[in-house]
This record gives structure tokens, C-alpha cells and sequence, in this order.
């Protein structure tokens, strides 16, 4: 078995060796290089692939986005830094009606990675602390992945460059360091598009992603001990969502809360929510429930962002609450 | 070109006066060959006007009149692998890249045997087989993406060169500025041809910047620009043969400002009535295929026989073209749910 | 009574009768003035209010977005047309992070209109047709509004006008003309963040906004002939969602449905889907039910665009699942 | 400034042999005034490191050490209506408007009497009443909305006019091309201040766009651009005062490149590795903060221990507002939901 690794080094591990296994693997976005990336991410790149392959950029994230959708369309396969994936907004029409619809306009593939890192909990307050899938999750032809573990991270990323879609890959920066774990022998790819039972149980279905994976899971081992068991589904790719590991989970156990790291409204955990409503109505014995964030910009001070954020304290409220009606 | 009584839109000297259009070392067959694009372009134009006030069309109709020069001039001086952005004005270059009439027509008309079987409208369709990327409406994001083209030439070190087009109004974007400085920065083998036509919808060009050329705007990024006049198809064409051949060269990207003329409406449901009609007039004397046919029977390359010739021959073919896509048909329903993903190295499940 | 207008008209009734009241009310956008806009709303208005209140600007969403938040936060109250809706996604960062976090973050208020022409059905294409109600949602500190009928576009637009906060208002274009009406009477405005009962009945409840309303009448007046009656929720403000309205009637009718111009994938349709499912789930009989757009761009071609969008035939269809599970 | 052995950022000759600093019409008060400025700029900046390495700061500390002559010089340059588009190294232009450093210190510990209450961090914060709009992170974003700013003081015929700041990376983004743009051809009372320090973040300029002087950017919007010493405080503030009066005046908008340099890292947490060494050591030479006070010294406008005096007055203030600060509460948790939404003309119901 492998040393234990951080998410942060699952990522760094997946684009180093997908650059090493394809030269059409190139990465671009700010301070790459020498620098290695604002959470170094890419340290060590500069000096292994050279400047051609590790690209710095001026401030301009809808003028590197669009040359990265100029160069894959020609065949190369970038990957595209966010220095936050906040500044993604930047490059929103870009991502959203270049990549997103090119495919489907006239046929041409536009295989892209959009990454950086996503999150809160580091006190980085309403412009260092997004999670933007549920901006994007309504832009057709786009995938978007999110993942929770050093395995998915690693396996995901590699997934994502050689998808020929465009793919949105968000790494929790609250996770970067926090999270480790040991990559399987021989591992290569992690399906996009599949959910993971995280946890089995019977009492209830979280289905969650990203951080939220974390808190349930903490969640569900303090209620363990109480003898209430819940599953936890990490959903993992949010767009193409895998509506059938979540669907068969709550036919389990007929229960549903989705708990989620964004505001309420508009939130991805509506649609997940929307989706069990509509397909797997007659197994619930119970409404389902939403753990979100509040309706507000993320808030800086610690704690003001704690009473933003859910956790398992809130989330264990909230299973109560539905076990009991 | 200088400010006349008509302000700064104003051409200046009526072409009779001003003169020769540019030097060149195209020979006849060439130039001939530009004649019958231009015509081409304007006749493919004429017959789509006549087409939407059947109501054939569906959706806008977009016109080029006028500066045809500029699309069939820049596409004319490209090699094979280059690879062109065009805008909805550019049909010129779509034909000289081998684009059949028929696809044009197709696509107005939103028939399922158009470019992207009805997926898209008017000149939105792409090929990369002939060089050709799609824009989004979205103007300036073409800039970027065509810097990425580029970037990838210089990556993979094909000696193709990307070429785009940007009208006055577009060079306002904040995609047009990201685009010119990363490619200026990354030294890419990118040519933008800046359409400087007096107007944006109806925006006048004083109304868009307060600078009298575009030109002005590529020494922001570094980046060499000349101006041209847009009205020369022998001009345009030279001068994208002098920029490809830098960009091609390593000297990174490059610009050309072409001054002309929008000489229609911003659609053909405009009637552009903004527009003074005096500086229409202006324009009109200097209208890029009649100079051009007086250049070639002025220096003898062909008589006004020969050139009505190519236009009926033209005219004929077009009949046809417009027969076959008018019998083209719709698309089936069922499309519409098709085509949104490449299908991955992975199945779905 | 007054004489019949159409939305399109009520639209620019509103905008001229508010810049007549309040001085401080100005237009800003792409050829408003001597061309009075694309679908001219704003025909006449330089003459009556002169250069200095009708801005034509360059070719700048995000610059003219910023410089209408810089304006109102000075204490005007910018109106700002985008020529296409589709066209706000090269002012998302703009209107999301700047307009959308300012009172939160700094107490500052941004009075800001963002409206324009937005809807299908016109043969648009991808980028001349868009809904990007779910694209904001998320987005806190915005309000989100979008009429369906006469009565409702004049007075809100006027009600956005006057509201302290940033008002992204969504003129179908499908609807600009084909619908008519008359004003009551010394209307003003109508109150934003309230839903509407269009039509009132037993069988079921539809929730839906804009051009949707119409096609839910449309299926209800057919069903009606059979006896079954719709009852229709026209949210009219899609943020802050008028939970309350939605809820009282599918509390009535015991069964939900949600038809809405959208992408299936991360619509408002989801969201209130998700609201009922969690706050009416007691109430509900049968599954909820979402009716959108398919998972695309807007295609072109009408036999396209046709099979894209949702239609009474559509809806019926999935009334009469519903009312048989 | 030309480009000497270090290459295109070198400083050129220490100021010792690069004479006096800019003519100006300011007297001994003010000159001293601006000096207590700049020194608890610096101060203040000082303090805050050791709160960072103290663990009291909470997130990224950034540092405006070296480049204080801009936003002090500038900033001073105003009128009391004039209103303040800072970003995070602006810090001087702060304090000249009336912030007090506790506000500073505890807006980076988050505590709950900050002027934001905790909800944001570090300078981003604005009060009207001072005239001070907050940033967004995003760059360039503040350019098109101090435009409008701007704008709304030329609508409603007052004489105000809108100061904001870009790096020289802030100028690559699409946000400053459109604002700037935007903001001449509306022809608003517009300054902008831009800060070419050498870097953006690791990124050295010469990586950031292919020309030398930001100047040029602003020769594509027809904006008049001055090319000042920013590590002169009386060179910033002349420029300043004529920039400001051009605006005013109604002459639109007016941009100052301000040459200067980068002496710490990005933020706290970045030791600035990529920066060489000599370029530093050059640009010490040129300290902002010394410079003037060998020039106060030189002048007889003040002595050595006058100036001492000063900058002790300073630090004991500035012991009881880091006090004030560190004694100041954290927020309450039920304020994270409070504040989204101002208030309407009509209740929810
Ligand atoms: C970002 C963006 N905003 C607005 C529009 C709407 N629009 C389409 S064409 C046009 C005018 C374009 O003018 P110009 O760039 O000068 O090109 P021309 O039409 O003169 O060829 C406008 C405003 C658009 N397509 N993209
Ligand atoms: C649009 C955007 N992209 C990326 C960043 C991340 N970022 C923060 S500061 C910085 C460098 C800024 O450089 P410059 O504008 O020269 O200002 P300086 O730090 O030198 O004062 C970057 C890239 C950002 N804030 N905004
Ligand atoms: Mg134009
Ligand atoms: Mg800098």
C-alpha cells in the first residue's frame, strides 16, 4: 500500500501524471509556474514540463479560459487554473456559452478542465469561500465535479482531462490539507458521472458532496452510537448527476436529507431534493429536508461563517426532527 | 485617411480621384479568381435578402454590403491550415474557405441538412476540417479562443495561423482586450482584422471610443497594427499576407484595421435610418467590387464582357444552390435532445 | 378603462411614468437612444428625457453594469437595458459579486435595475433565447422578477425601480407583443416577492412564471372541458420566492406540478419543487412533477426548438400521469 | 525612467544622485502632514505584522510597504466630497480620509466592531459618508463602477469626482478595458491611479503584457496619462492635484502611472522568492518614506528630531488603538444572517 497523501497532493499526483502519460496535457492560469500555484498545487511543474506546458497569465480569466477552448478544440487538452475559483465569474460567458454549447451547435468537442480551488471554512470571506456549482449547474453541456477523498480527487482529475467534454473540477480548499488517505494500486481513472455510498445505513439517505461528505459522515457516527444509522451518498460528479445510486438509496431507507455547502435558494441540494420528490416519491415516509448554508455572501469572521456553514450539530438536529415525524 | 466635411466617418476623395488600389503580385488567374468571391459574396447576400422578404428565413438576416473586400481579401491570403474565426459579416471568408452557398442557405433557412442541422442560425456554424471555428454571439469572446487556436499551432509547432475578425463596437469588450494582451504575451501566431465600419448597431463609432483609429487600441498590447483600406480587396489582401507571414514567423500576433463602410442596416430589419444618407453616398462611390471591376479593366486584366460573364455564371449556379436548399428539409424533432456531450472514454454506466 | 397595450408597452410605460416621478431615474445600455433600443422599448425616450438620461454606451456589459452600481450607490437609480438577456453573462461577476454582496458585506445599498428581452420560442438560438432565472437564483442579495401578464410588467418594473436593492427584471420576448391587456386605474406598482393565483382550482397546482403561464392557462382551459381544474401560482418575483403562496395552494389541491422555460438540470423548477417536497410534503397525494425544457442549449430550428420547450400538450399530458397515480 | 542594468524594472540611479523630489506649492504644514501620513501608513503596517505573526490577524495580510507615497500623495490631493475606490494596498488613501487605524486593526482580527461587523475582511470596506467605495476581490471591477460613481456627480451637476487605483496585472482584465473605455466616452470626472509595482502576485510585468508603461494603455481610450515617481510623495500629489482638476474642470477622465515597487512579498505568507534580490535592494534605496524625510531635512522644513517626534506621537497612539482593538468583541452569530436586503418602500406583507 502507497503513504498516505493529502487531497491536495491527490490532485497535484493526478495532473502530474496525466501529463506525463499525454503531451497534450498542458496546464494555464495565474502564477503556475515559479510560483507553483497560490496553494501550490503545481509546485515543481515549472521545472518537470517546462514553460510550454505550465503557462502563466496575465489577469485575465475570460482571456485564458477562451484560449483554452481555442486549444482544445485544436486537439490539445488544457487545464485551466482558477486562483480562486471564485474568479471563475470572470470567465462565466465563457464557460457557460463557449464551452458549454459548442458541442451541441456545430459538433466540435471542446474537451477542457476548469479547476481551482472552491470552499469555505478558512475565513476567506464572500470572494475567496464559493462553491459555484449551482451556477453552473444549469449550463447545458458542461460536467462538474466535486470531490471529497484523495482517491476520488485523484481519480477524478485524471477522469476529467481525458473526458472530451468540458468539465468544472472544484477541490475544497477546507479539505486540501486536511483530508488524506492512500491511492490504490494501478488506480487511474474515477468514473465521472457515478455517485459513491459513502456510508450504509438504514435510517435515512444524506445525500451531500464535497466538504458536506465530511460533516455527514461525522454526523453519522455521533448518531451511530445512539443506534440510528444513516447512508451517506457523495454524490461526487454533480452534473451529469447520478440519479440512480441516490434513487436506490432512498428506496432503502425511504428517508432523505441532502446537505449542502451553498445558500438555500438555488441551491444543487434543491435539485437533488427536486429529483427524489419527482422519482421516488412513494418511498418516502417522511418530507424531504435541505441542510444549506444561509441565504447570505459568505460571511468572514469565524463566528459569523459558523453560523453560516451547516455542520453535524445542525445536521443531526435536522435528522431528529425527521425521524421524529 | 483624414477628416473631410462629413466628419470622421467620411472616406474622403471619391476613388476616381484617389486613385489606384494597391500594389500587388497577384497575377490575373488571382485576381479574377477575388472578383468571382466578391461577386459571390455580395450575389450569395442578394439572393438571401430576397429570400427573407419571401419569409424564407428564419430569424435575422445579417449583411456584409460593402465589405466584401475585407472578408474575401484576409481569407484569399491564407494557406490551407490556417484556421479563421469569422463574425456574422464574414461570408466572404466562409466561401473562400470552400463553404457551398447551399450550407449558407441552409442555415438561414434552419433546414436539418444545414452545417449544424438547425442547431444554429445564420453564419454561427464551424468546421474545423476547413479550418473554420463558430463564434458565440457574444462579441470579443472570439478573440481568446482564437489565441488558443494559435497557441495551440506554436504548442504543437504546425506553422498554422489563426486569423480572426472584430468589428469597432466589439473591440469595446473586455474579451476583446484579454484576448489581444494574452496572445501579445504569449507571443502567439494570432492576425485580427479589426472592421472599422462606422457603426456598431446603431452606435456610431465617436459614441464607442474616443479614439479615431482601432489601430490605437493593439499598441495598448504590444502588438503592430496597420490600417488599411478596407474598400482594396488588394490592400486587405496584401497586408494579411505581410501579418500572416509575421505571425507564421514568430513575430506574434498581429492586426490590421480596415477602414470601410457598414452600408446597410445592422440587420436587414434596420433600416439604419441614423445613418446621414450623404455619408452613405460617400461610401457608396467607393463600393470594393465596382472599384475592383474598374481595376481590372482599367489595367486591361479583363473586359466588362469577361466580368459580366463570371457574374452570370455565378447567377446560374446560385439558382441552383437556392433550389436545393429550398428543398432541403426541416429537421426531425428528436434532434433536439441529441448531441449535448461527446460520448467520453468512459460509458455512463 | 383604459385602452389595451401590450407587455412590451407596459413595459415602457413603466420606465417612462417612474423617469417622469423621480429625476434621479436614468436608462443606460446599447443604442436606447436615437434607436430606441432593439425591441424599442425606450422609443422616444431621448427626446422626452434627453441624452443625459438615455446613455448609450459602447459595447461593455460588465463596464456599463459597474458603472450603473457605481450610479446608484451615489443615490440614482440606473436602469440598465441589456440588448439581449443573454448578453448579462458578460456582467455575472459585475451584477452577482459586485451588486449582489455590497449591502451584506458594507451596508451599502445598489438601487439597480437589470432588465431586457429575455425567452424563446422567436427562433433565437442559444444565444438570443435564454432564461437565466436559475442562474442568479443562487445568488444572494439579488431579486429576480419576471411578469407574465400587462398589470404585472408595469407595475413592477416600477416596483424594481423603486426597490433599494439590485432587481434583475426578465421581459419575455415571446410575449412582448402577443400579450395584451389594460392598466387599472392609478396603478403603480405591484409589490415584489409575491406570487399570484392566476386561475383558481381543485385537481392540482401549477407553479410557473413568464411565457409558462400562458401555456398553463392554455392546458387548463383545455382540461376544464374535461372537468379537471388547474389551479395556477404565477410566481412573478422568482427571488425572494413567495413560499407561502405555492404552499397554501398545493395544501388546496394536494398535488404539484412545476412547468418553467428551463433546462431539467438546475432550474428554479427544481428549487420550488424542493421548497414543496419540504414544507407540503403532509399535504402532498402524489409525486411532484417538473415539466422544462430538455437538457440543452435553446436549438433554432423551429421542429427544434419546438421539441425543446414545454407546451400545453406537454403539461396536459403530465396532469393526466399525475392525476391517475 | 529608463531601463537600467536590472532591466525593465530597474529604478535607475539612487535618489541620493537623482536630485530633489517634484516642485510643489505645498507649505511646511502640509508637507508635514503628508510625512505623518506616511509614517503611520507605515505604522500601522508595522503593527499589523506583528499581529499576523501574533496569530491575531485573521486571513492574508497585505502590505502597501514602499509604495505609501501613492495613496498618501494621491489621497491628499482630493477635496472632502471627492469619493475613494481603494484596494487592499491603498491603505494610506484610508487613513488621509479619516479611517482610524483601529478600524484597520479590527477589520483584519474580524471582530464584531469592525466597520464591516465581521462580514468582510481586511480593507474591504466603504463608508459614503467618507467618501470610500469597498473593492470586490475580483481586479479590475472597481474601474467601471467608480466610472458610474463618477458619472452620477457629472448627472447630478455636482463637483465632486472619483479617484480608484489598479495594479499593473489589474489593468489585464477585461473590467478596466471596459471602464476605462466606458468612462471616456461618457467624458466623467474619472482618476485613475495606476500602480505599476513590478508584480502581480508572482508574475513579474514583463509576463503581464508586452509594453513598458501602463501609459500606453490609456492612449487607447484617448485618456491623458501622466508617468510619475511613485516613491515621491509630492511628485504623487502634484500629479494628483492636476489630474483632479482636469476632471473636475470637465476635461474627462485622466490616468497617472505611478512607477514604484513591490517590497514584500503578495501577502504575508508569500517570502517573494521570485524577486531578485538587487532589484529589491535598488528600489530600498529609493524608500519613500526616507526620501522625504531627507527632503524635509534638506529643506530646513523640519529637523531629524522633529520628524522622531512625529513618528513617537504615532506609535503611542497607535498602542492604545491596537488596545481598543485586541479589547473589541467578535461578532454575534445571529448578525451572519442579517443585512442582505435593504429594507424596501414596501414591507414583504
Ligand atoms: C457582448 C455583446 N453585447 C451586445 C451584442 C449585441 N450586438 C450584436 S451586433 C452588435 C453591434 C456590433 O458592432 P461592431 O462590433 O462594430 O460590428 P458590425 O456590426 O459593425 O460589423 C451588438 C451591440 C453582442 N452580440 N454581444
Ligand atoms: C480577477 C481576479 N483574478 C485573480 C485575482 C487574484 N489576485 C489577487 S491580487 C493578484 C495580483 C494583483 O497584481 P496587481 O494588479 O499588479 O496589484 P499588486 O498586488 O501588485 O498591488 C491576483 C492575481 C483577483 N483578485 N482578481
Ligand atoms: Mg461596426
Ligand atoms: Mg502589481
Amino acid at each position: 500500500m502507497s503513504a498516505e497523501i493529502t487531497l491536495l497532493e491527490a490532485v497535484s499526483q493526478g495532473l502530474r501524471d496525466e501529463m506525463r502519460a499525454d503531451p497534450r496535457v498542458f496546464l494555464i492560469g495565474e502564477d503556475l509556474g515559479r510560483y507553483g500555484g497560490a496553494f501550490r498545487v503545481t509546485a515543481g511543474f515549472l521545472d518537470e514540463f517546462g514553460p510550454e506546458r505550465v503557462v502563466d497569465t496575465p489577469i485575465s480569466e475570460s482571456g485564458f479560459a477562451g484560449a483554452a477552448i481555442g486549444a482544445a478544440m485544436m486537439g490539445l487538452r488544457p487545464v485551466v487554473e482558477f486562483q480562486f475559483i471564485d474568479f471563475m465569474a470572470n470567465a462565466f460567458d465563457m464557460i457557460v456559452n463557449f464551452a458549454g454549447t459548442n458541442r451541441y451547435r456545430w459538433g466540435q468537442a471542446v474537451p477542457v478542465v476548469f479547476r481551482g480551488p472552491s470552499g469555505g471554512r478558512v475565513s476567506g470571506s464572500a470572494f475567496h469561500s464559493a462553491n459555484p456549482e449551482a451556477f453552473y449547474h444549469r449550463a447545458p453541456g458542461l460536467k462538474i465535479v466535486y470531490p471529497a477523498t484523495v482517491e476520488d480527487a485523484y481519480g477524478l482529475i485524471r477522469a476529467a482531462i481525458r473526458d472530451p467534454n468540458p468539465v468544472l473540477f472544484f477541490e475544497h480548499k477546507y479539505l486540501y490539507r486536511r483530508i488524506k488517505g492512500t491511492l490504490p494500486a494501478g488506480l487511474e481513472t474515477v468514473p465521472i458521472g457515478r455517485a459513491r455510498v459513502a456510508r450504509a445505513g438504514r435510517d435515512a439517505t444524506v445525500v451531500t458532496w464535497a466538504a458536506m461528505v465530511h460533516v455527514a459522515l461525522e454526523a453519522a457516527e455521533r448518531l451511530a452510537a445512539e443506534g440510528i444509522e444513516l447512508e451517506i451518498v457523495d454524490l461526487r460528479t454533480i452534473k451529469p448527476m447520478d440519479e440512480e445510486t441516490v434513487l436506490a438509496s432512498v428506496a432503502r431507507t425511504n428517508r432523505a436529507l441532502v446537505i449542502s455547502e451553498e445558500p438555500y435558494s438555488g441551491s444543487v441540494a434543491g435539485d437533488v431534493a427536486a429529483r427524489i420528490a419527482e422519482k421516488a416519491f412513494w418511498h418516502l415516509d417522511a418530507p424531504l429536508v435541505r441542510v444549506t448554508c444561509l441565504d447570505t455572501p459568505v460571511p468572514y469572521s469565524p463566528p459569523l461563517e459558523d453560523a453560516y456553514l451547516p455542520n453535524a450539530d445542525k445536521l443531526i438536529a435536522r435528522v431528529r426532527e425527521l425521524l421524529a415525524s | 485617411m483624414t477628416s473631410g466635411p462629413l466628419g470622421p466617418l467620411d472616406p474622403g476623395p471619391a476613388p476616381s480621384t484617389a486613385g489606384r488600389l494597391a500594389e500587388t503580385a497577384l497575377g490575373r488567374e488571382q485576381q479574377l479568381e477575388l472578383h468571382r468571391w466578391l461577386r459571390l459574396n455580395r450575389l450569395v447576400e442578394d439572393r438571401l435578402t430576397n429570400l427573407y422578404r419571401q419569409g424564407k428565413v428564419v430569424g435575422g438576416l445579417y449583411s456584409s454590403r460593402g465589405q466584401e473586400a475585407i472578408s474575401v481579401g484576409s481569407a484569399y491570403a491564407l494557406g490551407p491550415h490556417d484556421v479563421i474565426g469569422p463574425l456574422i459579416r464574414n461570408l466572404g471568408a466562409l466561401l473562400v474557405r470552400g463553404v457551398a452557398p447551399r450550407e449558407v442557405f441552409t442555415q438561414y433557412m434552419a433546414r436539418g441538412t444545414s452545417p449544424t442541422g438547425g442547431k444554429d442560425c445564420n453564419l454561427h456554424f464551424g468546421d474545423l476540417g476547413r479550418g473554420l471555428v463558430s463564434p458565440i454571439s457574444m462579441l470579443g469572446a472570439l478573440v481568446p479562443v482564437m489565441a488558443g487556436v494559435a497557441f495551440a499551432a506554436r504548442y504543437e509547432k504546425k506553422d498554422y495561423v489563426a486569423l480572426t475578425y472584430i468589428g469597432d463596437g466589439g473591440t469595446s469588450t473586455g474579451d476583446f482586450h484579454e484576448g489581444m494582451n494574452l496572445a501579445a504575451v504569449l507571443e502567439v501566431p494570432l492576425v485580427v482584422i479589426a472592421e472599422h465600419n462606422g457603426y456598431a448597431y446603431s452606435t456610431p463609432t465617436s459614441r464607442q471610443m474616443k479614439i479615431r483609429d482601432l489601430a490605437q487600441r493593439a499598441a495598448a498590447y504590444g502588438i503592430p497594427a496597420r490600417i488599411v483600406d478596407g474598400n482594396d480587396v488588394l490592400a486587405v489582401y496584401e497586408a494579411t499576407r505581410r501579418a500572416v507571414a509575421a505571425a507564421r514567423g514568430g513575430a506574434g500576433p498581429q492586426m490590421i484595421e480596415v477602414k470601410t463602410f457598414r452600408m446597410k442596416g445592422h440587420a436587414e430589419h434596420d433600416d439604419a435610418g441614423y445613418v446621414p444618407r450623404e455619408l452613405l453616398e460617400a461610401w457608396r462611390a467607393r463600393d470594393p467590387i465596382e472599384r475592383f471591376e474598374r481595376h481590372l479593366t482599367a489595367t486591361g486584366l479583363a473586359t466588362a464582357a469577361e466580368l459580366e460573364a463570371a457574374t452570370a455564371e455565378i447567377q446560374r449556379a446560385l439558382d441552383v444552390e437556392v433550389d436545393a436548399a429550398l428543398a432541403a428539409p426541416m429537421p426531425p424533432p428528436e434532434r433536439a435532445a441529441e448531441g449535448v456531450y461527446e460520448p467520453g472514454p468512459e460509458a455512463p454506466r
